[in-house]
């Protein structure tokens, strides 16, 4: 791919050499946290065919981008996510059963937004962004030192938000990540329909801010890149736009049929990127680990997705009253128990 | 166009097929006329309401639009100058938050900004509500909005043959139409519907079961339930009367003041927010117009002043049978 | 905060001026507080209402913004999490449309969203209404449509002393505020405000005159039309009160029901459409809670489901006290 | 100016070959063109001065680019100005009474949109654009050739509906002109903080468009690249953004005070830049015209606002009636007449 940034798609030589150069400790840190969130996409899908959550879109495949951008960062930067990356949150010590009742439609599934400096997830395509801007022009104006991240698709870009959010960061000089997965759909939109440029980061150069592209699939190449930016906006100089270059392995949701809209034969080439695969290989052949090892990894994480799937059903159901109390600091009389479920007519009445 | 009377061939069609029937039947008619959306081609929408157009009238009369509701509303004025008839998709309620500036500033002020003597024959479709198990931000009723902004018409079918005839007249009434589909009912059976559907009246209201004692107002998937109620209430020995508003903007003032009139008690159904929903607008032009009419106070039984909860609460904030047997019985006891 | 209670030297302020003092207030006094907005640094705003702030505080708290008011308040909603507390303005009343999503969509439901525990401390200033012989879209009210969507609250002062005072507190209320400034009574005419604006409670209406026979509900220029009204009805023996509904969401339950029991007869004055208004809301909030303690159907007088006029006309569609009188002199005769 | 295309700030024997070769007829017209709307906007103004129209954005120095956009264009193309363009409707032929009525708040103020393809003046920034590309896109799907400019400004670029015009565009390969009047100057806002990239025309390759640069205070120079952008349109192109280079000679609109915010000494540099006389100078020198033309031109076009002017107060009142009548084609009960003033109330009153 044209000036994407790769390691494991470098020449093996080449490929054990930065993986070496960026540590075993790094790299199982990064594995780790791929097969926690593929644990987390496997789990949602089963959940969801049984019926114990709703519909559900997979990230099966952005995995690597998803957990760089998590390790990549500080713990005290912001993260924006939308709907494809509800479980990054959970890279950041928050119970996967969190995000999963969030699936489950239980109000128990919102997260705690300030502990883990993780946004609520965001649904409008492209509306995350201008918070992420707001976010680390903040840090700015308050002389800290954190960065903010907003995740977006290759559709996202195409909409007016992206576009504000992006001239914004870059007038104030904000010390932002604009993130752009491109896996090339946009539910069954395809890039070539969504825009004429088919180098999502060279988008960036509308803004006067650097973009940088790299592979998607390759954990560690998105962890330099991340990084690279990282520290361009911590030490002051402003946003940039990393689009990671991919491709949708999944459907864009439980509920979506790719079969009517792109061919099986594309997705057959893609399929061999998945990036856990990936990894293992490059981490085996660099001799940072050995597969055993790797299995384990990935069978704690299972383990550990399983046994938050049974604690699904265990949450208490949550009163409509008790969620209106949570609208307002102080709640009007409208939404008070009396004047909420039984307006006071009913009271009147009797 | 002319009532169609003659006999037909029926077919039994769920709303969301009544609704692809009757966009197929415009792309015929039409030559004019085209649909803009996203994932509304090879796709056929997210909820299949343009399943096989694209196949049988082509990418550029089903066009698959890049994202941006603001863009592809906005263009679709344009469309219209061109001399086109475009019929947007809006994915889901809450996306046409997007489009808001373009269609307050722009679509409903359109033909006022030439004297009266151009409008815009575009029709802006959106599934709407809750009741479906979706995400946030997926069951918005967003009708108070586009209702309460001048220049709009705001119409919402309630099964599948009032669906096909309401979109093809709205298609054909030569000003914007936003057109709000009861995304929970798209599938809930099917009815016999025409082979072609004929135009109706946008702007009337329609009895859909008649009663002496109580008018059940509502409108989209609350229809089926204000009939469930009156089932029951018919049960109680009360006689009601239940009114498919159909059309939100303008309301049809003369169906709700016989109503009134006729039955003395009035009582609104919907999903959207209480605070200057419908239900609001409805219980004001009944003191304005016939207050000495009224045996009872109008009530409402509505959606609440709080964002549409995650669905498994939301059986809780829609409207229920239960909850307007109750308003129906304050109402008759008053 | 407690309230200001020792006698203050006092300054003659319109309500423009009022605004920008409260604004300088809130900067002094909370160092986390920033203004954000088109044109409000040296240029001190279009109406002036952030006139010498820049200079005063520099230009990273009175933030020039580049176009894009959806960029803007999206980023205000960050710029919180950032633990700040912006003031954003929104050049004139239609330019909130714009941002309308991010104002539903998120700054509404965000402190829903994380169960309860984190609210914005963000207030949207916005300038609405006609009355100004201002271009088109520079007219508009806009207020239905925020008090509709779940989790904003919606203010309009109006005179000096309420603006300064909502404002301060609407910024300090922790949960985000849509706070609509009357812009025709901008320059109306100065009282005494005090040095230092001491807070108020956020959702209640004040009586501004009392009366027995009739209340005329209004809020931001429309209570100054009100009371002239009032003035007219006393000198034909009725004995109006007004009140200044100060809170459009939530509504001051207590002090309509009040109104509607002790004087029987209550009228809704505002310059948004009717159609789905706010006197769509109080008129059916009445009818559910005192129907019985009414003596006459609840009227309005209001603006018309059309676009606001282009100026020459703008007489024509805004409330008048002769409309006023004339649906009163039917409320007293009924 | 770097990399901006001009005529007149050419060498002179350049310039003068260029004119010639551009032909005194279109030279003329183009000079004639400018004069209408220079007598447009100096009435208005004075008539804003005598309270005769309402708060009024006078687009003194913008006659060149707006001109040029006429006269490039064909009768058939479609225009979609802002509230600074009001005036180029009269260069179709609409009589420059009409847009002062707008200024006056009078509804005879709205043009014949269709008659003149001229869309409705549009107030909220960018918001026009989308409208243009429909009408642009509607050429290409009914096999027509016209095109369709839209016109922005430097601050507009920065919104969203920007950003999704000209992607659509070049999605749908519209022939469409993107405008954008830099006059570096959003009101009070200079352009460096409007967006970090100065040359807005380098925004076009975000689109995969091509973005042109040129002087905007050079009619022939507005009218060549216009000219050719249009023709790229037409040929199946798709879409050009057009970035003229200007700066805003006067204050935003009547109500606005330049002097809070920018310097004078900035602007009297700027001053000489003014297009009519330096397209005059540009003409005498290539004898296509001499200087006592030129101003018989220009006292023709005087004469004509001043003749409008005077017809201001003759045109009758129209009642709020009458205008609720033109926002629907079959007027709603609560926009008769009977329900309209009177509110029904008032009747069950009687
Ligand atoms: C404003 C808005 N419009 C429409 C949608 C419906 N929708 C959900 S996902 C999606 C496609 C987004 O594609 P992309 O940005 O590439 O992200 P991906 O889903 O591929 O991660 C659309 C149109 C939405 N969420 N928001
Ligand atoms: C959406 C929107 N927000 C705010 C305004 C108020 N406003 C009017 S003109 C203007 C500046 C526009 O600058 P630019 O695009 O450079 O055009 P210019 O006025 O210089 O021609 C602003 C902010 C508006 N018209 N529309
Ligand atoms: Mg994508
Ligand atoms: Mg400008």
């Amino acid at each position: 791919m044209d000036g994407v940034e790769t390691i494991l798609g470098a020449d093996p030589e080449a490929m054990v050499s930065q993986l070496l150069e960026l540590g075993r400790d790094l790299c199982l840190r990064l594995f780790e946290g791929m097969a926690g969130l593929r644990a987390f996409d496997d789990r949602a899908v089963i959940l969801q065919r049984q019926g114990r959550i709703g519909t559900y879109p997979t990230f099966y495949g952005e995995e690597a981008v998803q957990t760089a951008s998590v390790v990549a960062l500080e713990e005290r930067d912001w993260l924006f996510p939308t709907y494809r990356q509800t479980a990054v949150v959970t890279l950041r010590g928050c119970p996967p059963l969190v995000p999963l009742l969030m699936w489950r439609g239980h109000p128990g599934g919102w997260h705690d937004v300030m502990r883990y400096r993780v946004a609520p997830v965001c649904v409008p395509v492209a509306t995350n962004l201008p918070h992420a801007v707001g976010a680390a022009w903040g840090a700015r104006l308050r002389s800290a030192d954190w960065v903010a991240l907003g995740y977006a698709g290759d559709g996202a870009t195409s909409a007016g938000d992206f576009h504000e959010a992006c001239n914004l960061a870059a007038v104030t000089g904000s010390p932002v990540i604009f993130l752009v997965n491109n896996n090339q759909w946009a539910i069954s939109t395809p890039l070539r329909r969504q825009t004429r440029v088919q180098r999502l980061a060279e988008k960036a150069a509308a803004y006067g801010m650097p973009g940088l592209r790299v592979d998607a699939f390759d954990v560690f190449a998105c962890h330099r890149v991340l990084r690279r930016a990282a520290e361009l906006a911590r030490s002051g100089g402003g946003p940039t736009l990393v689009e990671a270059v991919g491709y949708r392995l999944g459907p864009h949701g439980t509920a979506d049929e790719p079969a009517l809209y792109r061919s099986p034969a594309a997705d057959r080439l893609w399929a061999p990127m998945e990036p856990l695969g990936r990894a293992q290989l490059g981490l085996v052949s660099a001799g940072l680990a050995d597969a055993g090892e790797l299995a384990e990894i990935r069978g704690r994480a299972s383990a550990r997705l399983l046994a938050a799937a049974e604690e699904l059903e265990r949450s208490p159901r949550v009163t409509l009253e008790e969620i209106a109390d949570t609208v307002h600091l102080s709640t009007p009389w409208d939404l008070s128990p009396d004047h909420l479920r039984e307006p006071s007519w009913a009271a009147a009445g009797e | 166009m002319s009532e169609v009377t003659a006999p037909q061939a029926t077919q039994e069609l769920n709303l969301v097929e009544a609704v692809d029937r009757a966009l197929g039947q415009i792309l015929e008619d039409d030559p004019q006329a085209l649909l803009l959306g996203e994932d509304i081609g090879a796709n056929g929408g997210v909820f299949r309401a343009t399943a096989g157009l694209e196949a049988r009238f082509g990418p550029d009369r089903v066009f698959d639009t890049p994202l941006g509701e603001a863009g592809f509303v906005g263009a679709a004025l344009g469309l219209c100058l061109a001399g086109l008839h475009p019929v947007v998709e809006i994915q889901f309620d809450a996306f046409s938050y997007p489009a808001f500036e373009q269609l307050v500033s722009h679509v409903g002020r359109f033909r006022w900004r030439t004297g009266g003597h151009y409008g815009l024959r575009l029709v802006v479709r959106v599934p709407y509500g809750g009741g479906t198990r979706a995400p946030e931000l997926h069951s918005d009723s967003p009708e108070t909005l586009f209702g309460h902004v001048p220049g709009l018409r705001v119409v919402v079918p309630s099964d599948p043959v009032s669906a096909g005839r309401l979109l093809v007249s709205a298609q054909g009434c030569g000003d914007p139409v936003v057109f709000l589909e009861p995304k929970r009912i798209y599938r809930r059976g099917r009815s016999p519907v025409p082979e072609r559907f004929g135009p109706t009246e946008l702007d009337r209201a329609a009895v859909v079961r008649d009663g002496d004692d109580l008018t059940l107002v509502a409108y989209g998937a609350m229809v089926e339930l204000a009939l469930a109620a009156a089932t029951r209430l018919e049960a109680a020995g009360c006689s009601a009367r239940v009114l498919d508003l159909r059309s939100l903007y303008p309301l049809d003032r003369e169906s709700l003041l016989a109503a009134a009139e006729e039955t003395g008690r009035v009582l609104v159904v919907h999903e959207a927010p209480r605070h200057c929903g419908l239900g609001a607008e409805v219980a004001a032009l009944l003191q304005e117009e016939v207050a000495d009419r009224l045996l009872a106070p109008t009530l409402r039984v509505t959606g609440m002043n709080m964002p549409f909860p995650l669905f498994q609460n939301e059986d809780d904030a829609l409207p229920s049978v239960e909850r307007v047997l109750a308003a129906a019985q304050v109402m008759l006891d008053y």
